[in-house]
């Protein structure tokens, strides 16, 4: 059973908020949605999920 | 035979009636003249395992008691005139998330600080009006020490039967004044709680649509974990800016009460069967009333009383129907008119209204009244 | 699907939110959910009440208890709450403008009264709700829809009124401090007495508009920059920053209890 | 049988009590009884006035418009009260004030004060005395009922100087009973 | 031709009235639908000399336009229902100490929070009755957003003119609507200041019985050091406990304003010289009302409307003299039936009286009234 | 015959007040009005205004222009006064539950405005007009008509509460302290900003009947014992007495003051 | 002659700013012009909606129940508000929102936001493109006065793009115009 | 021109307040009001007069 980032794109609202402060850079916007860029670089610290405003990302549990 | 015969203040009653009725929390700030309110439940609710607290204004206080009856206890609060304009709001709120509470106004003289230590009827239309929006509740007004007690209990089983804020709308005399209250027939009036529901806890709506229009009501803690909002809500409780939920809560909470006026509606008829002068009145004035017709009988003519306890929702009915059988009305009121407005209103062309009003500090006496009809009924 | 932790503290049918995109609140409420969460508390034991404003309808997410009040009143239908039912964790959430403009007298009053509410205050530094006028905690000179030219009016320190007033625990986080005010918020929580946390929240729609400070994301970066984490006033005094720290923690006689008390006599 | 008592004095004088213990020790007796006063923000060491009213029958008005008998305590509220009484109704008042003559009752002086003062050594018994004085005017009332009255309602701990106070003041006025 | 048309909305237009009034002091508390006027003042005051002031609540901007008021300028609050409630108290403080001032609310929907941003007419009673004890106070009610100009304006002259709290009674629909105005009529409006003293420093009295029962106002700082309290007063200004000079100054304050409807009054007529069924109603329902009519005069049917601008005092002797020549009279409200209290008790007999209500939040259609009409003459 | 600077600033034929035998409310009202004869200002230009209590009563006897308003809201009315007339010398003269209880959000926001208004309040530690509540300042512990088992309640510090909330210049003097009411009146009069003078006062007829404290004699000479005269709080604390003193005195900007430079601009 | 117009889409997207400057451009043109909205608490980023009555005879309703041109920047608003379209009535929605034929309306795209975004830069502008699109279809307003009434109400700095977009709007739908 | 010790003895409510912080002891009270016992010992402080709830005693000037 493993953490994984995970994005729910109906609730994003595209604020940013997640790319901007995510350390490693991982994530990106496109017109719909915030998404994964780089998924190696994620260290699962969970910030993204601490700070989405919107509950559309976060670190799924024993998956 | 069972008479307790006591000396009671009518704040005082006002206290024992409610306790009586199972009052387990009062929040108040002090004002002249129902400070005694306060100073009583003080006393009293620390030895039942109620809650005494004194707030820092009406306001809180208003809303505290609402926190304390969402969260499942009897609540009241008391104020006069200027506590009574600043609880204002919060009754709307009581009103739009039936909580059941009650608020007792008793009755001083002028607008804003106006003679504060004397007596008045002069919130009788505030008490109906004075929070924004279209809205109901009960207004009850008692005449003696007695009644005091019995309304206290009354606007607590109403409060939570029709889960609406009931207003005991007292007055500085009934308030002020001690007399002889038998608390052997008191102490049998019987005790009315919410309705709970009994769904399974995941099923619980809790501003549902039940027959009665009158929700099931649950406490907080007990794992019904409800919302509730002073926004215009579905059945569920949470907001909606639906036209039609707007419209269905509004009318089902005015219908709530006017489908239950004969539950609602409390008076007293003195010798109505067989009068051609009517007198039409509530609170202290209702004492005076009594005396003014004992008088007039005396003399022959045929007076009679109506002492209305509940002054809102109005009984149209009851008025309307007296008045197509007597001459005249006459309403004295401690005010610039206010219930008259109300009867004229309901009487129409039946028979004329005239009004004896005094506002300025002193109560009516009966030959003021006698006079007053007197002077009518004879150039009539 | 949402999270755990949303679907275990939240209503998850009301969401998203109304918020706007890239309002603080949303990062908030979410901290306010995680202590909870991580406290395990029973969930039928807690009561959430706010006022009206932005902030307070974060009541309406909550899945636990939750009452949504008037304006500025919340502590006050709390203090009826709590006193009702002692057992209870009663939680306020509320705005500058609910907690220290209208309501700012039940503040202090709750405050003085030690009683076991914590209180939660967004402070976004701007009546949202209403589209942007100035409230109590709006910097000097800042514009609002009310103050075209530019504010003249001090703001409070909330944290500083707090204390001063009586409350036992004041601390403040923000909406980019997350992992302060996830602790703050539990320690909050668990503290026996009146505990407020300012949580320095965002409205890129109104305060950040008017203003001219660009983004949602500039606004979160503005209180980064602006801040310094530490629970020494005096020190943040120095550097022209708003300190992020626990500022009172004592323990004092709590009102339910002294009534409790005193109920006991008899 | 109906009695309309008013008894006026000064704030502090304890006026109000006398009055609601009369009313108890009515209601004891098995008589109606309503009590009121007026007081006010106005009447910090000002005026006080206590009003009683008993009867075997309801009372319905609370207020009294002409006394059956005035106590006055003070010279300021014997001018006041004086001009609302009835006709050849009983008028009490301490010793120390100045009465006149025009007024159609009969006017008591009995020295209440000063026995308060001299007597029991406690001014503040004054309005016990005065209870005792009046309860000679009211045989309606059984004495002891006062008695009782006076006990549930005074100070805990004052209630045996109360009640020598209520005997002392049931000296006066004996005759007026017998004559009334 | 001097026309100056401009496209301003109902909240903006108060204030540009206000201004033309002279107001130079504004105090309030946002609140949706109302907070374009503290905004607007917020930008238009500090140019011309003026005070705009962002208060902690509407407790405290009432206040403190009552005491800009005594030291001598024009002002004016602005607030909405549960802003409007939490006022009352202060309200009749204006009331008793005959202060000017103007007081604002544009009227939403629901009591407690309701239907913040929604429409309604559900505060009417409540303008009337909102505070305690017996009072008296004027209260209009616009119809265009012209109109919403003109009435501030009048309302500052009455509140000056009869020294007395002055309701403007908006509701959302006028306050946030934008239309045409023609601002170069409006500018001719004439002004009205409170009337000054011409006696001596020393003999003032600042509550004098003058012939008009409108005393004479000084302002602060002018060398009449005079007194102000919610008390019960006498003429000097001074608290009475006297029933006498209560009973005097309580039936002055409401003479004042009862002797002269004939300049207070303020309403239109709209076809009703030869009608047969009429409308009567206030505020944004007027103009719904207008388009009935000319629908049903099209249609052949002789309806006229009646719409009220000033709505307390109510205009009794209007309504009554129109009731007795017409077949109904129709009221569409944006509530549950407010004003049809006031004309069923004005028009007793003399012709039914049918309600059109609406109160969730919606508009009433021209459709709405037209086919409610339609539906009773057909039965009839 | 009253005495010169009575008869200079009172409204001789209203007097005696109402106030009872002993109450210290009278002492106070004396020093106010000292104080003003000894700073020479202009009557005309005074404005005192008051809320509702027995204290509040004192507007009623200065002749200057006098407001009795509404409890609690004194300084709501003084501040639109002041903005009106921004050349009055405008003093509100309130009482502990005026000012505190009720008031307490005006009194916190007119601290925070800094708006050149002087406060009195008269603190008796009850609420004297209605007869003997306890009030925001009522020790904790003692009794009151509505706290007949001991209040339990913690008082507020005034001093404290206006410092934090904003307020530029407090200070507290007492009924007995008749030399350093006279002169922080004086400053607090003069300061340009809002100033606090927290004028602990006695009430013989209520709270001193309720706790047994004995005559109106006696009740100041409680003050005196329980106090001590320093401006250092901290070396009042450590002697567990109440410091009589001056404990803030800085100017900031000031509310009238920024207001006339908006309008300036234009 | 009377035209009732109903402009929604999104909150930010300016389109109550549309409506007002276009009720501005009507009434400088002599004509009467009513213009409402709605919005809400729930609206923070949600639905908006302005509405626009202009005509040259007085207007006494001021909501529109079925609308004479509708313009939808939106899906979730032209969802809402076809429903409420007049019979033969003018619709004008954003080319990037999918249409249903059941409605019985003459439909435009025309490509609004891209238009915005690409050709002024200025995702912003697309509102006073709204407005030229419609400047088409109201002959009986001067297109200088909707200029003057742009310049009058949009920030300042900003008159010169908005009037840019104003003309970029007025190249769609000349035809339309002809036609109607 | 001197300064001189003066009562009104109709508006002294009989506090005891001047008497007992008078430093010199010079006051006393009988039934009506609060009377002047040791004139000889005042310093004319003023004190009495400040303290005075009821302006019944005070330091009268120029006379
Ligand atoms: C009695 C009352 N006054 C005013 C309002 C209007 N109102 C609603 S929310 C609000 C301010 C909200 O500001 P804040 O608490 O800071 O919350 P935010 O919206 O910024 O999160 C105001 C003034 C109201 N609802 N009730
Ligand atoms: C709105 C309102 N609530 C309550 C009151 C009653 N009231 C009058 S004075 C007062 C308290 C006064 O206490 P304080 O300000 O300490 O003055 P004090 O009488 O002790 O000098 C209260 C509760 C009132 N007049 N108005
Ligand atoms: S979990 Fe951390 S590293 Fe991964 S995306 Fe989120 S913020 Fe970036
Ligand atoms: S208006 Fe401001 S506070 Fe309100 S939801 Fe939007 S961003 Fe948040
Ligand atoms: S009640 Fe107390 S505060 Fe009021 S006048 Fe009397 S002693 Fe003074
Ligand atoms: S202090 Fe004043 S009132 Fe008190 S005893 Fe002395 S002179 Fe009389």
């Amino acid at each position: 059973m493993g953490r994984k980032l995970e994005i729910e794109e109906s609730w994003c609202k595209k604020c940013g908020i997640c790319i901007e402060f995510c350390p490693k850079k991982v994530l990106n916007m496109n017109n719909e949605s915030v998404y994964i860029e780089n998924e190696s670089e994620c260290t699962l610290c969970g910030l993204c999920e601490l700070r989405c405003p919107d509950y559309a990302i976060y670190i799924a549990e024993n998956i | 035979m069972g008479i307790k015969a006591k000396l009671l203040q009518g704040n005082e009653a006002c206290v024992h009636g409610a306790i009586h009725a199972g009052m387990k929390f009062f929040a108040g700030y002090p004002i002249t003249p129902s400070t005694e309110i306060a100073e009583i439940s003080s006393l009293i609710l620390p030895r039942v395992k109620g809650t005494f607290i004194q707030m820092e204004d009406e306001i809180a206080s208003m809303s505290a008691i609402i926190g304390a009856s969402i969260a499942g206890k009897k609540s009241m609060t008391a104020t006069s005139g200027p506590g009574f304009s600043l609880k204002q709001e919060a009754i709307g709120y009581a009103c739009i998330t039936e909580t059941p509470c009650v608020v007792v106004n008793v009755q001083r003289s002028g607008p804003s600080t106006g003679l504060p230590t004397s007596p008045s009827q002069g919130d009788l239309m505030q008490a109906r009006w004075g929070t924004h929006g279209d809205h109901s509740l009960i207004v009850l007004s008692p005449t003696t020490v007695s009644d005091t007690y019995e309304l206290t209990v009354k606007a607590f089983n109403f409060a939570e039967k029709y889960r609406t804020p009931v207003v005991l709308l007292l007055d500085e005399v009934i308030g002020h004044m001690r007399e002889k209250v038998d608390l052997s027939a008191l102490q049998e009036l019987e005790i009315l709680d919410r309705k709970k529901s009994n769904c399974k806890k995941e099923e619980f709506k809790p501003f549902e649509v039940t027959k009665d229009l009158v929700p099931n009501m649950e406490g907080i803690g007990d794992g019904f974990k409800f919302h509730v909002t002073g926004l215009v809500h579905d059945e569920t409780g949470f907001p909606t800016n639906s036209t039609k939920e707007a419209q269905k809560l509004f009318t089902r909470l005015t219908e709530k009460i006017e489908n239950n006026l004969e539950d609602i509606l409390l008076y007293e008829n003195y010798f109505t069967d067989d009068c051609e002068v009517l007198i039409v009145t509530f609170g202290c004035m209702v004492r005076c009333s009594k005396d003014a017709v004992d008088t007039m009988r005396e003399k022959g003519v045929k007076v009679g009383l109506l002492a209305i306890k509940t002054v809102w929702p109005f009984p149209e009915e009851v008025v309307k129907k007296l008045s197509k059988k007597v001459n005249h009305i006459f309403v004295p009121e401690m005010n610039m008119g206010q219930m008259s407005l109300e009867i004229e209103r309901v009487v129409k062309d039946n028979c004329p209204v005239i009004g004896i009003n005094k506002y300025n500090g002193e109560i009516i006496t009966p030959e003021e009244i006698t006079s007053k009809i007197e002077e009518v009924i004879v150039y009539a | 699907m949402p999270s755990q932790i949303i679907a275990n503290n939240f209503r998850t049918n009301r969401l998203p939110h109304i918020w706007c995109p890239g309002c603080g609140h949303g990062i908030l409420m979410h901290s306010i959910a995680r202590a909870i969460e991580d406290l395990n508390l029973d969930k039928d034991n807690i009561c959430i009440v706010s006022g009206i404003g932005c902030s307070s309808r974060a009541s309406g997410y909550f899945d636990y208890n939750t009452i949504h009040t008037t304006h500025g009143r919340a502590l006050t239908f709390a203090t009826g709450v709590k006193l009702a039912n002692p057992n209870l964790h009663v939680i306020v959430i509320t705005g500058d403008g609910d907690a220290t403009a209208i309501g700012g007298n039940h503040l202090i009053h709750s405050c003085r009264r030690n009683i076991d509410i914590t209180t939660i205050v967004f402070n976004n530094n701007i009546y949202g709700m209403t589209g942007g006028q100035y409230s109590p905690t709006t910097p000097t000179d800042d514009k609002a829809t009310t103050a075209p030219y530019g504010n003249i009016d001090k703001p409070f320190d909330i944290c500083e009124l707090s204390a001063a007033a009586g409350a036992t625990f004041v601390a403040r986080a923000s909406a980019y401090h997350v992992n302060q005010m996830l602790s703050y918020t539990k320690k909050a929580i668990m503290h026996n007495g009146f505990s407020v946390v300012e949580a320095v929240s965002s409205c890129p729609t109104y305060y950040g508009r008017k203003n001219k400070k660009g983004s949602a994301v500039d606004l979160i970066k503005l209180i980064k920059e602006n801040s310094i984490v530490t629970n020494d006033t005096n020190k943040a005094k120095e550097t022209d920053k708003m300190p992020i720290g626990i500022f009172k923690d004592v323990t004092l006689p709590e009102y339910t209890n002294e009534y409790k008390k005193l109920v006991e006599k008899f | 049988m109906k009695k309309e008592i008013r008894l006026s004095g000064s704030g502090g004088q304890g006026l109000i009590l006398a009055g609601v213990i009369l009313a108890e020790g009515a209601i004891l007796s098995n008589l109606n009884a309503v009590q009121s006063q007026s007081y006010g923000p106005e009447a910090r060491g000002g005026a006080s006035k206590a009003e009683v009213i008993i009867s075997d029958k309801n009372i319905n008005f609370p207020k009294i418009i002409k006394s059956d008998i005035l106590i006055s305590l003070t010279q300021k509220s014997f001018n006041e009260y004086s001009a609302h009484i009835k006709e050849d109704s009983i008028v009490i008042v301490d010793s120390s004030i100045e009465v006149n003559d025009q007024i159609k009752a009969s006017i008591h002086k009995v020295p209440i004060l000063q026995t308060a003062n001299d007597v029991l050594k406690k001014p503040m018994t004054a309005n016990i005395i005065t209870l005792g004085v009046l309860s000679n005017l009211i045989p309606e009332i059984n004495p002891e009922h006062i008695k009782i009255a006076i006990s549930n309602r005074v100070p805990k701990g004052s209630e045996e100087l109360n009640i020598k106070a209520f005997e002392q003041g049931k000296v006066f006025l004996k005759e007026v009973v017998n004559a009334y």
